[in-house]
């Protein structure tokens, strides 16, 4: 007990330097396997199909793709923070659905398109905000909880609508967020991309995005460094209410109808994505990327069978394979912890 | 506007094969399972390609399908519509494309459509209403108490109960004990018409919207052991509702004709690709099932 | 001992089910002074810093700050009043990387402050591990990857460098080597030098000789002993600890 | 650094035993809290129900709802086992499908009921032991897998049925597992009590229960214990196959019929029965009594709304709404550490 | 020291991503031998013994057990060859009771070997704890309810009832009070004269002479230093852990 004060420390020890320099780009590599792999994965498929059928890598499919796939997009974004704080939004898709509900009824109306617009997503964000209230405020698990708005608000929107679909009409500037083009390109698309990339940022670049992540792996631990883990969590949800809402609109727009059932598995499908990007269902690992591949990837497997004409009766057998394939491929071959057994 | 080359080189092929898109509701109701079986013997004797996509119940997905269709450049395209006003944005990229669309079974109401073929499941489940009205007008001196067991989340279905609701009105003194969603499963239409009967014993009559609400409205029946005190109407038959009927008290069910939906739709569509003319609207009949007609049928159900 | 106490804890009782953690504890805190909490596995230290630190909120008991009585609701009220502590379980993000464990809740930003300042939070977390000597492979790396005294030190630094009136260490030193440990002790005397109030929590008892003012002993959940170091020797101070000294006190 | 051997000790605290002894029952009722709020809400519920509607509570409806939820009770016990680990199984509303359509199909091709009784299980036990390969073996998040063999399972059912729904006919034993009646009590129901009374041994009394507990709380810890870990979880998903197979039958005994969509959210029904009772989808806490508190207290919800002849375009709402009040009374006045805040 | 050793490990090499933790270590552990394991922070302590235990396999690198080479695949090799391990994370199943974490993989079973004798298996808990003189509220509490000293002591008590050949114990006292730590030394020093080899972790050095019979120093992924405790004073084994001792070696 005698040497030493500390601060000399780091000249002392010259004989293994590379042990002590910041490996910044290594980590990445490192902590992004998994992204690698599902990349990769997806690349495979994407070959595979091209070869398969010759209307895969058309322009025309892509963009098809793109834009049949804007929603998912859209909404894998929040799903991605959600499951991140190691939480889980299953209302979703009952939100997508009353969302486009109740703007096909609100036009029918006559409401001025901006202002059936803005309502929409006040009542997404309305049916988040809840959410996020019961789920940090009185700490209630956010499964159960969400669970329960998804009944509710499909209740909802099957009132509204009395189980039948509404028409939407009008070709204002709402009506081209679903179906309409920019260069090309479906402006739907366009917004996914937009909020992809504001998702990413907040993600990694942001305090906001770091809590989230804190408060996955150890939320008393961000409640301790002394933060208010109960906001976050209450506009994370509410976020969430809210993008699901605009997705719900641009999928009526793009139908040019509401109805109570659009939504309808729609939060699997979207959950599914995160995962199999690699973010952890219990939280404190998340990567915006990796989701966005995800739904790339489902989407490709039943864009790609379909345009394979695999029979309807054999086409699922065939999905389910392919996604287990893919799993495993990402998880097996390009795996993480290898030291255990 | 992206799509139009790959569409008009398919239907310029004509040296090809002429290829066919059907897109279905799902494969696992009968009904359409019997439309595909149809289009596909339709399609093997006219010697085309089919192609039979299923987006199982998702009116997105059923989109998505049609305009992967049009990708492929098919030659015409044979739409089963789940959500008749959704379909139509994909139908007229369809129309863009200059591939003929054949709306099959329920209506779309778009310039798009080709040609419709189809139930009017609105009008045929009036008719089951009226045979409803004069079967009780005949048959029941007690007042009438009907349960109905729908799904909410088919527009079809949920047009055939308002459709038969409306009509049965006429009955005096009939009252709509409870409407139940069984939400086209069978376990949970059971488990819905159960409660439904034990809430309200003095339920005589009963509606079903559909195949999956039928079977299961049938074994609560069963069980509830209630087969001499109800009378039972609904859509499409299957081995439960003959083993009804066989034993008196299912009453009445109307039989579409699906198989017809499917061949007629894939003629349709071959005459629209080869350019010849065809009938805007085709109409396919149903037949209201009892016992007295029930033998033609039994043969489908074994 | 200067006038008034920074802090004074009063008649603290808590307790959790049917087991009473702490059974009515009085605690001063004076400005500058290094005050030892010592007593047996299981005696209610760490759970008494805990309710200093506002993650339990007591059953009774009042806490006076500077003389105003204030009442602790949440962790961020403790930060408020510069309460900083390093915590027996290290409340670390096992998921995060060492800088970010080490600026959470305070994370450097630009941008118009909507952004982290990434390079500039590695940077400084740089700094300041390498300025308390603690080695670590890179500030990149998940604390998870770490070892057992490198979490350690990344959660002694974080406490550190917000520059508290009043700092808890609950155990700081029980994973640490030779040489960290010497460097935490001679942190302890560099703070306590600049007015900081220091509540240190060890079983290594000869550390408390070297940096304490005064030694608290709790067993089961009440103070049992309170003299200033030159009262004890070693083996008082381990009589006490284990109880037998009540005839003594 | 004198003192004592330790051997010693307990004799001489004498001055406040109370903190020593063994407090086994009030700590069981600390652990149970949650479990008794839940029970309350049940309570409320069912005196709730038998005010409003008087048929509410008769013996008839009583039999109806235990037969009626009997297939959730039995499929609860493994789910509550599977979740406890941490884990989760999708598969099992696809695996009752298939089961369903599978033995209506062998039936149907004159199968003996015996036989075709065993291979349907068997089956539900290969697609489970498929799952619990991958999981376990090859370690692939249970969500990402099980929705895979959902999917794939699903499609399968749709395969061998053709998209028909195949009767069942013949009185046999087989007919009695899902109409049958022992002493008006109906067999399903006897069934499901017997299961669960072996899935609360096998999770309280055995080392099975404890390992999964275990590895819900820790794996690494497990594992480091010398636990065959991977076998645990193999046998664990292996039987939620072959139970979920065994609920198909007795669905499709009690239908008389078979079909590719009978089991269509009921995963999610069971889970969120499982979530309600209190056990975590985190892992490490799982109450068997708590599940089937859960099961009935859906089925009631369910059951009591339609009897009080709620329309259905607002019972969902209503649903959701009593489901979200059932856990917020649950948690938030039987709530867990209160001294968190 | 006897004849073979209970244990030879040669040249083992593990490495986590870019990060080397052992770069080639030779260790022997002879039977009745209590090994002192020493070294810096991150050093690659708790990473050699996590190889020995079974938990990591190594990259390269064998094992030679009382004479025959040997592979540990898994952990439950390791028990199999009865290498008993308290680790520096405890390996708690923090929602398990006491006494079930202490009887895990081995609980007590009546009635055909199917079901735990949960009455019994307390029982013999208590006494377990008792023996050891560990306090605890109640063997039916969850662990995560204990406090630091009291869940190490769990994990303690858990390794040393297995009857061990070779007992690893990673920094076991880092957490205890004065009295237990007492209690593991003289612990250690109890199964010792049973024949049973021990390894010690610990940055305690003082512990270490008196209870070693040898000490072995790692530095950075390498042995540097390997003695008998009588070559080593306080002082120059603080010199060896902190690396300035190479050219005296
Ligand atoms: N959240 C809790 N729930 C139940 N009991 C608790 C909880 N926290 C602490 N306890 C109990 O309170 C008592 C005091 O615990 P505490 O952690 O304060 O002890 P300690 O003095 O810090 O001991 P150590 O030196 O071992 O860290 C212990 O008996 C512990 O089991
Ligand atoms: N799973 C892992 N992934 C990445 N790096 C790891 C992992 N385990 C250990 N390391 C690294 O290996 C090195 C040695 O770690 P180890 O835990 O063996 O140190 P130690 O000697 O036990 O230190 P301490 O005295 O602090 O416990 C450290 O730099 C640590 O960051
Ligand atoms: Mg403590
Ligand atoms: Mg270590």
């Amino acid at each position: 007990m005698t040497q030493a004060d500390g601060t000399m420390k780091t000249e002392k020890k010259p004989f293994k330097p590379e042990r002590i320099t910041s490996a910044k780009t290594t980590q990445w590599l490192s902590n992004n396997k998994q992204l690698i792999g599902i990349f990769s994965v997806l690349i495979l498929l994407s070959v595979f199909f091209s070869f398969s059928t010759s209307s895969f890598f058309t322009t025309g499919n892509m963009l098809n793709l793109l834009q049949q796939l804007a929603p998912n997009l859209i909404v894998v974004v929040i799903m991605t923070l959600v499951i991140t704080t190691s939480g889980i939004d299953l209302s979703v898709g009952s939100i997508l659905s009353l969302a486009s509900a109740l703007i096909a009824v609100l036009l029918s109306a006559r409401w001025d398109s901006f202002f059936a617009f803005v309502f929409v997503l006040i009542v997404g964000a309305a049916v988040g905000l809840l959410n996020g209230y019961i789920i940090s405020y009185l700490r209630i698990p956010p499964f159960i909880v969400t669970l329960a708005s998804m009944i509710y608000v499909e209740g909802c929107a099957l009132l509204i609508t009395g189980g039948y679909s509404i028409s939407i009409s009008g070709s204002s500037w709402l009506m081209s967020l679903g179906g309409g083009e920019l260069f090309t390109i479906p402006v739907s698309a366009i917004i996914a991309i937009l909020i992809i990339i504001i998702g990413w940022i907040i993600l990694t670049q942001t305090r906001f995005g770091t809590y989230i992540i804190g408060i996955g792996a150890n939320e008393e631990s961000v409640r301790r460094a002394g933060v208010n883990i109960k906001k976050i969590k209450l506009f994370t949800y509410m976020f969430s209410g809210m993008i699901a809402a605009f997705a719900g609109i641009i999928i009526a727009t793009r139908l040019g109808s509401g109805s109570s059932n659009v939504g309808t598995g729609f939060e699997m499908d979207v959950i599914a994505a995160v995962v199999l990007g690699g973010t952890s269902l219990f939280g404190g690992i998340g990567t915006m990327l990796g989701s966005v591949i995800g739904v790339f990837l489902i989407g490709i497997i039943n864009n790609g069978l379909t345009l394979m004409n695999v029979s309807p009766y054999i086409i699922q057998i065939i999905q389910g394979a392919v996604l287990l394939f893919a799993v495993i491929v990402n998880t097996y071959f390009f795996g993480r912890n290898k030291k255990r057994n | 506007g992206c799509s139009s080359n790959s569409g008009s080189s398919g239907s310029g092929s004509s040296g090809k094969k002429i290829t066919i898109g059907l897109v279905t509701v799902n494969t696992e109701a009968y009904f359409f399972t019997e439309s595909i079986k149809g289009a596909q013997q339709e399609a093997k004797s006219l010697g085309v390609n089919l192609i039979v996509d299923n987006p199982n119940n998702d009116p997105v997905k059923q989109s998505n399908d049609i305009e992967d269709l049009v990708n492929q450049g098919v030659n015409a395209i044979i739409v089963d519509s789940i959500d008749v006003k959704g379909v139509i944005p994909a139908m007229e990229k369809a129309a863009k494309a200059k591939i003929p669309v054949i709306s099959i079974d329920a209506i779309v109401n778009s310039k798009a459509v080709s040609t419709q073929i189809g139930v009017d499941n609105a009008k045929s489940s009036e008719q089951l209403g009226e045979y409803f009205n004069s079967y009780v007008k005949k048959n029941m001196k007690e007042p009438v108490r009907m349960g109905v067991v729908g799904a909410l989340n088919s527009f079809i279905q949920v047009n055939r109960q308002n459709a038969f609701l409306n009509t049965v009105k006429k009955t005096p003194g009939l009252k709509i004990v409870n409407i139940v969603d069984g939400k086209n499963v069978q376990q949970t239409a059971m488990n819905a018409a159960q409660n439904q009967m034990i809430g309200h014993p003095e339920m005589n009559t009963a509606f079903a919207t559909g195949e999956p609400a039928l079977i299961g409205l049938a074994a609560a029946v069963k069980s509830q052991h209630i087969e001499n005190k109800i009378a039972v109407f609904g859509w499409d038959l299957s081995k439960q509702a003959i083993d009804g009927i066989d034993q008196g008290w299912v009453k009445a069910v109307v039989q579409q004709h699906p198989e017809q939906f499917g061949s007629e739709g894939v003629k349709a569509a071959v005459k629209l690709a080869k350019k010849q003319a065809v009938p805007k609207t085709i109409n396919a009949p149903v037949t209201i099932v009892t016992k007295s007609n029930v033998d033609q049928f039994r043969s489908l159900f074994k | 001992m200067n006038d008034i106490p920074r802090i004074a804890m009063k008649d603290i009782k808590i307790s959790f089910g049917s087991i009473q953690s702490l059974r009515g504890v009085n605690l001063e805190l004076y400005p500058g002074e290094v005050l030892g909490l010592v007593g047996d596995n299981g005696a209610g230290k760490s759970t008494l810093m805990k309710v200093l630190s506002g993650v339990h909120v007591p059953d009774s008991g009042s806490i006076v700050f500077e003389g105003n009585p204030i009442t602790i609701h949440n962790p961020l009220e403790a930060k408020k009043l510069q309460i900083e502590t390093v915590f027996q379980d290290l409340a670390l993000c096992d998921t995060l990387d060492v800088a970010s464990n080490l600026f959470l809740g305070r994370e450097p930003v630009h941008f118009f402050h909507r952004l982290i300042d990434k390079k500039k939070m590695h940077a400084l977390a740089k700094e300041e591990l390498d300025r308390l000597g603690v080695v670590i492979p890179s500030t990149y790396s998940a604390v998870e990857n770490l070892s057992g005294g490198q979490r350690q030190s990344v959660a002694i630094a974080r406490a550190v460098t917000y520059q508290p009136k009043v700092l808890i260490m609950d155990e700081p030193t029980a994973a640490l080597g030779v040489k960290e440990v010497r460097m935490v002790l001679n942190l302890i005397k560099k703070v306590k030098e600049t007015g900081v109030s220091v509540i240190l929590i060890t079983h290594r008892l000869q550390d408390l000789f070297e940096v304490c003012d005064r030694i608290t002993v709790l067993y089961e959940g009440k103070i049992i002993d309170n003299r200033l170091i030159k009262d004890f020797t070693m083996d008082s101070l381990i009589n006490s600890i284990t109880g037998e000294v009540k005839e003594a006190k």
